[in-house]
């Protein structure tokens, strides 16, 4: 097989080859076009009989030095690949903006209107646990950070509202947030008084027995 | 019209007979009169723009009488064509009518001849498009391509008013709550109905449908209005399957029932 | 949004912009990344801020005159090509393409050359109907798209070529469709209404046809 391919070789090679210059337009071309790393044998079997692929890629690989592609070797195959050093540019940033969740957005208000507040706390308003994740979301936007703790046992760390989040929100201060009247004369309740909670007066953030009233 | 005469007998010519019948094999062949008129035009071996459209409405409508006379179905809109062609022809050929409305004949043919010349136009480019290096065939894309890593940042968000309206939710919970409660105050005829199947068989004598009152729904007024309800609607229920009997003495009186005494 | 973007810009641009060479490096491992081509707006999207992409695809299509490969441009897209005169080398990455019908390589024509054009004119111009599988499988080559609707009776549809179509047959733009020039010069590109046969004179009716290819 070998020999008999030699055999046609050398009688094909009697033509001549085309410039080297051409040649190396050639494997250029191929290792492009290419989805797989292609071999010295294979750039051989495709170009024009008396090709000398090998010298050619030698020719290429120093073209490309230094560029924004280089040739490089896979195994005994050649590629053309991007440059290390530009890598980054093959990631595209894109910047999605998402609603945050309702846990979320029920634990940072949670948080606003009765910071600084514990975990337990705030599942014991929410009637839920609280996910580890969503704590760290709100901290991760640094919508909120560890405050004191609490000075009750087992001095469990609260959380409260940052300058950021008041930023973000239009807000001096936590205070400004609208209380349950105001929640409701905006309409943003039902306004069914509820029968057990009649005369409910907005919370004060350290008040800690109203989470009874919340408990289910 | 000076050449009228001259292509008069052109359409007689052997030559035109011939392609004219060799063009009848098949009809299905062209795409249409206009695809039809086209390659009549080319017996002419002019071009197009110095076409003589009298002399191709005689090739059509030569055509159009050979197909006939060799029973060849033809598609109406070759008819409609040749029924036009033939009006052209007739235009062409009469001295124009100064009373006569409507475009001359030279329009119509010039008009033709404009159709013919443009659609072989539209055939020479779609050759000339087709001979272009083609994507695929003549030059490659790149066979590794790289896939852009989409990295997403996602930035998330809230207003003021998901936060309120987040912490109202909380807060009302309660009051969303009545919701559960007035289900709560409410006895469902089924209820009742499964509650009366069990104390029924006890019934032996007429009691008054209000001692089955369940427990704890007797005081307060909007349970006691549901269970009646049930419990009245539950009795037919149980009467309509021939369970129990149902009386009552006067309107407003008590309604009683009884179990249906076995016979 | 775009303003808060120019703000973003504006003030990254303070920071300098990479040396033009490494700008044209950007660009051409961004092009050999692709396989479609690829718009300067996303290339400026990708490339660090203050970057002119435009410039550097200016001196990298200088660079590959003559190589194997060229940098070519797709309407305002650039993507990088095989030689044609080597694509003899590449039996091995021929894509089969489905052999079009007569009647689905005319309409194509038709609707590049005459773009934007509605069905009815399509039909005009070939003399018989235009069958919705021809439309289908030109749309679904990605051959041609619906344009904006005709300002007509009816508001009709129009067909116009995409850059997948340009891409194809290796065209920079429709303004490069071989023959165009002549075409228009014979005023064969011409909307022409049959003389009305109700002796009324012939509309002067707006040359959408011609006047709109230019545009894209």
């Amino acid at each position: 097989m070998t020999e008999e391919h030699d055999a046609v070789e050398q009688e094909e090679s009697l033509f001549e080859a085309p410039p080297m210059g051409e040649q190396e337009r050639m494997v250029e071309a191929i290792l492009f076009a290419s989805a797989e790393p292609v071999t010295v044998a294979e750039l051989t079997a495709r170009m024009p009989h008396g090709s000398d692929p090998a010298e050619a890629l030698v020719h290429l690989r120093k073209r490309y030095e230094g560029r924004g592609v280089r040739v490089v070797r896979v195994g005994d195959a050649w590629a053309i690949r991007t440059a290390p050093d530009l890598g980054y540019l093959m990631q595209k940033e894109t910047v999605e903006t998402r609603k945050l969740s309702r846990a979320a957005i029920e634990t940072l208000a949670i948080i606003a209107y009765h910071q600084p507040v514990t975990r337990a706390e705030i599942e014991e308003i929410r009637g839920v646990s609280v996910s580890r994740g969503t704590i760290d979301q709100l901290i991760e936007m640094e919508w909120i950070r560890f405050g004191r703790r609490r000075m009750s046992p087992g001095r469990p760390v609260t959380f409260v509202v940052t300058q950021g989040f008041l930023d973000h929100f239009g807000l001096e201060s936590a205070r400004d947030l609208p209380g349950l009247k105001e929640l409701r004369a905006a309409g943003l309740l039902e306004s069914r008084p509820p029968p057990a909670m009649g005369g409910e007066e907005d919370e004060d953030e350290d008040d800690e027995g109203q989470s009874e009233l919340f408990e289910e | 019209m000076s050449d009228d005469d001259e292509f008069q007998a052109d359409v007689l010519s052997v030559s035109e007979r011939m392609a004219a019948e060799a063009l009848i094999v098949d009809v299905d062949g062209f795409e249409g009169p206009l695809d039809l008129l086209l390659t009549l035009s080319r017996t002419q071996k002019v071009d197009l723009r110095k076409i003589s459209v009298l002399a191709l409405a005689e090739q059509y409508l030569a055509f159009v009488e050979k197909a006939r006379h060799l029973r060849i179905e033809l598609a109406a809109d070759y008819l409609v064509m040749a029924a036009w062609l033939a009006f052209l022809k007739s235009r062409l050929l009469l001295p124009p009518d100064p009373t006569e409305e409507g475009p001359s004949g030279e329009e119509l043919a010039a008009h033709l001849a404009f159709q013919l010349e443009r659609l072989q136009a539209m055939r020479d480019v779609s050759a000339r498009l087709m001979a272009r290096d083609q994507k695929g065939r003549d030059f490659f894309v790149r066979g590794q391509v790289e896939v852009v890593e989409r990295r997403k940042t996602i930035s998330y968000t809230a207003t003021l008013l998901d936060l309120m309206q987040g912490y109202a939710r909380i807060r009302t919970r309660d009051e969303f709550r009545p919701f559960v409660m007035d289900r709560e105050s409410v006895m469902t005829m089924e209820e009742a109905l499964d509650r009366m199947r069990h104390l029924i068989g006890f019934a032996g004598e007429w009691t008054d449908i209000m001692s089955y009152m369940p427990e704890g729904w007797g005081n307060d007024p909007v349970r006691r209005r549901s269970a009646t309800a049930a419990n009245f609607a539950a009795s037919l229920e149980l009467a309509k399957a021939g369970a129990i009997e149902i009386r009552q003495g006067e309107t407003f009186s008590p309604i009683q029932i009884r179990r249906k005494p076995n016979d």
